[in-house]
């Protein structure tokens, strides 16, 4: 592992306890984020891609959440361990975090002044005059018109797009060194969603944070993410440079939803992956796609062991490493 | 009936619809439960208890010993008797059914009232719901129960005396129904009209069915979970509003006894009978408290989204 | 917003009057006058009586006497010979205001404190226990509670006095007695309130920017989870309103409420009158206080 | 029989914004839908996009008068739709279906699968009797992709994707001629999109029907749909085959709104030129003056967009309302 890694995700296990039984949400993830990296965590709704996100600042509520197991090593620390107060020195100040919903993200009762400059009064220890003006700084770098006059306003007197880059102003604060997007754009309309990511990748570049990338995107994927990490029932089932993995795929999953996807530049017939995202109460020991899997074999019902490095390849016994392969 | 028989699709699975999860969800609230089946006892006690009593002791609500005089909570009186030697127990017994019936009756008239009214406003719409919904407002921001004080110290009962029924109890009947509708009829209103905008509903136009079929078979149904947990909820209020006006000596009258008539007495000679207070008031309360306890219960199973409301 | 205050309290005259109608046609209709009851009244007294309160005048110049004496404060009691019902208002008012906001304030703070510890607390011990008592407190009739309050702290143990209105040794049972049922209601809603906005996505990123839990809770919870408090301020100043009425029976303190039992009872039709329009005037305002209060603690909702 | 089965004749729906107080009046209006003509023959698919808010749903909604449209005509099969009344109306129904975004929201949770499909059949006593209406609901599910064995289940039993198929099978139950298919993919997990387009697809082939498909994906309208039009702030803008549309669009917000749909190819996203529109889109309650797009456009002229608002004129053999678009 070279030395500008930021976060490395070891054996990831978040569970839930529902009435429905023990749900395991993020069963197993490993990956790492360097530096100045995109990383994209594609994944469709249930796959454990959002929980893995914020398992990572601890942010999953407990109960009903469980941290049962793994290591999330960030500068040499580990942020599933360290004492609550260390952690919150990370939050916000060196780690970052933005979310989907921008309506819902920011609080509705404060203003957007105060909102952002507690961030630097707590991090930074500006006083307030300093904060306010750094603060209507981070307004005119994020893009929004007239940042003077809107900073004192009410998170409901901006819109989607707006509130969007008031959170990354607030997420870029202190300059972090990770930043946690978790589904964007997915509120925002499409002409917004290419201005939002526009920003978010051409920031993370200028200030060379390391970004984890959560969609169920892969166009946004192709666009913006320099490494992509595909999951599926709560397990990342391949990995690798976007390039690679989007255009050679390894496990039949991803394949699946390439082929599934609807594209703009051509219109060839969609063939859709069949079946339904898995009961997570239920899984068995193989592997979770099996059922839907058009290549499934007997030797599908054990999970199947990881093909190739772990930064290039699939979990998938019909996977050849990608590279190998080739 | 036309088309020949299809053959019969190889099985059917039935499913469990929302009442069924509501009532495995309502099973797993406990204290709810037991609430439940205490206030089934009280029930029955208050309902045949009298006239058991009656039939193998003798005693009644109105029967006086003033040779007895007021006696302690003994294993022949359980609750004790009364400054004029009547049996604490019937009375309490006797009283509940009065508390009870004010309390059902008034809540049944409320239900009838405020469905209707909430329904009919929310489902026409435009400007009939705008001047529906301000009397209702103008209402409950008015001081209602000085007004109900009012009429039920100005109104003689024996003047509205209707079928034989005591008009203590017609006037009481009526009086607390017609002000314990209004918040019902804002609920189903609100739920009338936000079930308006549901997809589903539109679907139902959209398919061609007519407005009448709507209302009863798309909304109505939608809008009973939250009225039945309302109206659990409006038992014990209207139990405490009918206990207060008797304890003002505003309600029910002698020698008939309601639990707010038993309380005022007993609150008069606590210094020295303490029972009097404590058996009537400890039976309202731990009804009322089942009650709370069935109406959460209820509000957890039936709407499980709910947010509690004042 | 003034034009909005302005406005409502505009308003409040039309409804007042209308109020004042209802409760003069009730009173119309009722059988009997105000002075029927008391047989050993001359023929001849009760006609000068009917005459003094203009009872033998047609209704609308009835109302009209009501109206215009209740605006300048001279309307007559009619069974408190020599008293105006501006001057008992004046007199007995004061003390129901200080019994009101004594309980209103205990109301607050127990109900606040107790559901915010039950709400960060939730499932502990703490929380079942608060929860418990103030389903308890919603379910023991105040006029159960008072006479058993008095039973215990006066009679038995002697601490405070049992009854009557002088000095806050007095003050204490009456507003415990009135407040505990709202304390209970307002915890309900404090914690439910509570748990709901702890779940909002706001607060998560208020976790997400590492403030401490208490700047979390203090910041950017707490308005969120008062909001369903303040709503409920407005219906609990009416209950607390005709709560004082039994309070004061209990208690025999000398307030508003406990005269206009009294002239209820008394058929003291001017004093009734007076009071049903003095009440709804104060709630009136009330609710508009409530409403303005509710746009500070939330800027989306606005005032027009 | 007209080969024409829809024809919307300059369609509007303005909406009255009341003012506060004791005696509301109307302050404005919010033009949702400002004015939009189309056709649609009989077996065409047409796509209807555009962003948030620019009136395609109430677009659809008003054909279909679930919406009472405030000015110009809708013409089905040769009947004028808004001079029907009572009903007539009901019957036309019968012919003109919707199937809705929200699979949650658009099913009776209080009523069985079968019940929900056969409803149609009873409002139109087109089948009738217990028996009868179950089988011919069982019917409708196989077709669907149903197990035919659910039909005594209620909806919350049912996946997000099931759920759109059984809105699908009560749209098909009375046997219509047209569907407005309001969003129908855009509320499913991505591997389950595809599987429901194919569905319209195949039932569109199948039975002839013709669908006004709403959209914001423009990937997803240019799979399923013969023509498109495209929708800002309550006009088209632009209206011609998905070819044109998509592979070679005259209007200026078209051109954005394509270069803007994120494609799963990092090859391509690397090389497209994308077209970043600043700024918002303005409030229908008052649209700008001239051309509406004039605010946010990146090829407008000085004073003839401000001031003068553009016919729908042909370029390149499809209709566009831009005064400089060849």
């Amino acid at each position: 592992m070279s030395g500008d890694v930021v976060l490395q995700v070891d054996d990831l296990r978040t569970h839930f306890r529902t009435d429905g039984g023990l749900v395991k949400a993020v069963d197993g993830v490993s990956f790492e984020v360097r530096r100045g990296e995109i990383l994209g965590l594609v994944g469709e709704s249930g796959s454990g891609k959002s929980v893995t996100n914020l398992s990572i600042l601890r942010l999953v509520p407990t109960p009903p959440g469980i941290h049962a197991g793994g290591r999330i090593l960030f500068d040499g620390t580990d942020l599933l361990t360290v004492p609550e107060r260390q952690l919150r020195a990370y939050r916000g100040n060196r780690i970052a975090m933005i979310f989907q919903d921008p309506m819902t993200s920011l609080n509705p009762y404060l203003r957007v002044s105060r909102q952002l400059t507690e961030v630097l009064e707590l991090h930074e220890g500006l006083d307030r005059g300093a904060a306010r003006r750094r603060a209507i700084e981070l307004l005119e770098m994020v893009g929004i018109p007239d940042p003077g006059g809107r900073i004192d306003q009410y998170p409901h007197q901006f819109s989607g797009g707006m509130r969007q880059r008031v959170m990354i102003a607030m997420a870029l604060a202190c300059k972090p060194e990770l930043l946690l997007a978790d589904e964007p754009t997915t509120a925002l309309d499409v002409t917004i969603q290419a201005q939002i990511l526009e920003l978010i990748a051409g920031l993370a570049r200028e200030l060379g944070t390391a970004v984890i990338l959560v969609t169920h995107d892969l166009g946004v994927v192709a666009g913006v993410a320099d490494q992509v990490a595909v999951m599926y029932a709560g397990r990342i089932v391949e990995r690798g440079p976007v390039d690679a993995v989007l255009t050679n795929p390894q496990h039949p999953y991803t394949a699946g939803l390439l082929a599934s996807v609807p594209r703009l530049d051509t219109r060839g017939a969609l063939t859709p992956i069949q079946g339904m995202p898995p009961d997570l109460t239920r899984l068995g020991a193989g592997c979770a796609f099996a059922p839907r899997c058009p290549k499934a074999f007997d030797r599908c019902a054990t999970y199947p062991a990881w093909a190739g490095t772990p930064a290039r390849g699939a979990a998938c016994w019909l996977a050849d490493g990608g590279e190998v392969g080739r | 009936m036309t088309e020949p028989k299809t053959e019969r699709a190889v099985e059917v699975v039935q499913g469990t619809s929302l009442w069924q999860d509501a009532w495995k969800r309502w099973r797993r609230h406990r204290v709810s439960v037991v609430s439940a089946v205490v206030l089934a006892v009280v029930l029955v006690a208050c309902l045949v208890g009298p006239p058991i009593v009656e039939l193998v002791w003798g005693w009644t609500y109105a029967g006086q010993d003033v040779a007895l005089g007021p006696t302690a909570p003994s294993l022949s009186h359980p609750f004790g008797t009364d400054v004029l030697g009547r049996d604490v127990l019937v009375r309490t017994m006797h009283g509940g059914r009065v508390s009870l019936a004010v309390a059902f009756v008034a809540t049944f008239v409320s239900l009838v009232v405020g469905v209707t009214y909430g329904a009919v406003s929310g489902f026409v719409g435009g400007r009939v719901d705008a001047t529906m919904m301000r009397i209702v407002d103008l209402l409950l921001s008015t001081p209602y129960l000085l007004l109900v004080i009012v009429l039920m110290a100005v109104i003689p009962p024996s003047k509205v005396s209707i079928a034989g029924l005591d008009g203590s109890f017609v006037l009481m009947f009526g009086a607390l129904g017609l002000v314990s509708w209004l918040v019902l009829a804002r609920i189903v209103r609100g739920q009338v009209l936000s079930l308006k905008q549901r997809e589903f509903v539109e679907a139902a136009r959209a398919i061609g069915v007519r407005p009448w079929t709507i209302l009863f078979r798309h909304i109505v149904p939608n809008t009973l979970g939250p009225v039945i947990v309302y109206s659990t909820l409006t038992i014990p209020s209207v139990m405490l509003s009918e206990a207060f006006l008797s304890f003002l000596g505003l309600g029910i009258r002698e020698p008939q006894a309601s639990w707010g008539t038993l309380v005022n007495d007993g609150a008069n000679a606590m210094v020295v009978y303490p029972w009097l207070l404590l058996a009537p008031g400890m039976t309202m309360t731990v009804t009322l408290f089942c009650l709370n306890f069935l109406g959460d219960g209820l509000r957890d199973a039936l709407d499980p989204n709910a947010r509690e409301t004042a | 917003m003034l034009a909005f205050v302005s406005r409502r309290l505009l308003s409040v005259i039309p409804l007042v009057l209308l109020l004042a109608l209802i409760t003069f046609a009730l009173l119309q209709l009722a059988p009997g006058g105000p002075f029927d009851a008391e047989r050993n009244f001359p023929p001849e007294i009760q006609r000068q009586l009917e005459a003094r309160f203009q009872l033998d005048q047609p209704w609308w110049v009835q109302f009209g006497g009501y109206v215009s004496g209740l605006l300048d404060g001279t309307l007559p009691s009619m069974k408190r010979p020599g008293l105006t019902v501006g001057e008992l208002i004046a007199t007995s008012f004061p003390v129901s205001l200080l019994l009101g906001s004594l309980a209103m304030a205990f109301a607050l703070v127990l109900g606040i404190g107790s559901g915010l510890v039950s709400a960060l607390r939730q499932n502990s011990p703490w929380d079942w226990l608060s929860m418990g008592v103030a389903l308890i407190g919603i379910s023991v009739p105040s006029f159960v509670l008072g006479p058993l309050l008095i039973l215990v702290f006066a009679l038995w143990l002697g601490w405070v006095p049992p009854a009557r209105w002088d000095g806050p040794s007095t003050w204490i049972l009456p507003s415990i007695t009135l407040g505990l049922a709202y304390a209970a209601y307002i915890a309900r809603l404090t914690r439910a309130g509570m748990l709901e906005v702890v779940r909002a996505d706001y607060v998560r990123t208020a976790r997400a920017k590492g403030l401490s839990e208490s700047v979390v809770v203090a910041r950017h919870a707490l308005r969120g989870a008062m909001a369903p408090v303040v709503t409920f301020l407005g219906p609990a100043t009416a209950r607390i309103i005709t709560g004082t009425v039994v309070i004061e029976q209990i208690f025999q303190v000398p307030g508003l409420g406990y005269y206009f039992v009294q002239s209820a009872l008394d058929r003291d039709y001017s004093m009734v009158l007076g009071v049903v329009c003095f009440y709804s005037v104060i709630l009136m305002v009330a609710n508009l206080l409530v409403d303005v209060a509710y746009t500070w603690l939330d800027p989306r909702v606005e005032l027009a | 029989m007209s080969d024409v089965l829809l024809d919307v004749r300059d369609l509007q729906v303005h909406f009255p914004v009341m003012g506060k107080g004791v005696f509301p009046k109307v302050t404005g209006h919010v033009r949702a839908v400002d004015g939009v003509s189309f056709q649609l023959r009989r077996g065409e698919i047409l796509g209807l996009v555009g962003e948030s808010g620019c009136g395609k749903s109430t677009t659809g909604r008003a054909i279909l008068r679930l919406i009472e449209p405030t000015g110009g005509r809708v013409v089905f099969d040769g009947q004028d739709v808004g001079a029907l009344r009572g009903e007539d109306l009901r019957q036309l129904r019968r012919r003109m279906q919707i199937i809705f975004q929200d699979p949650y929201a658009s099913l009776n949770p209080r009523m069985t699968v079968g019940d929900i499909i056969a409803e149609p059949l009873r409002a139109h006593g087109l089948v009738s009797g217990r028996q009868a209406l179950q089988a011919r609901a069982q019917e409708l599910m196989t077709r669907c992709g149903l197990d035919p064995k659910f039909v005594r289940r209620y909806p919350h039993e049912f996946s997000g994707g099931q759920r759109q198929r059984i809105g699908i099978a009560r749209a098909l139950a009375s046997g219509p001629d047209l569907i407005v298919c309001d969003e129908p993919i855009s509320a499913l997990d991505v591997s389950i999109q595809a599987q429901i387009l194919n569905l319209l697809q195949r039932l569109a082939r199948d039975e002839g029907l013709s669908y006004v498909f709403i959209a914001h994906d423009l990937a997803a309208v240019r799979h399923l749909c013969d023509r498109i039009a495209v929708m800002y702030l309550g006009r088209i803008v632009e209206l011609g085959t998905y070819a044109q549309i998509c592979d070679a669009p005259a209007h200026p917000y078209t051109q954005a709104l394509v270069s803007a749909a994120p494609v799963p190819d990092p090859r391509i996203e690397r090389t497209r030129q994308r077209i970043v529109l600043q700024g918002e889109v303005p409030s229908p309650l008052s649209p700008p003056s001239g051309c509406r797009f004039h605010t946010r456009c990146p090829a407008r002229q000085p004073t003839r967009c401000h001031d003068e608002e553009p016919d729908a004129r042909e370029v390149r053999g499809r209709q566009v309302a831009c005064h400089w678009a060849e």
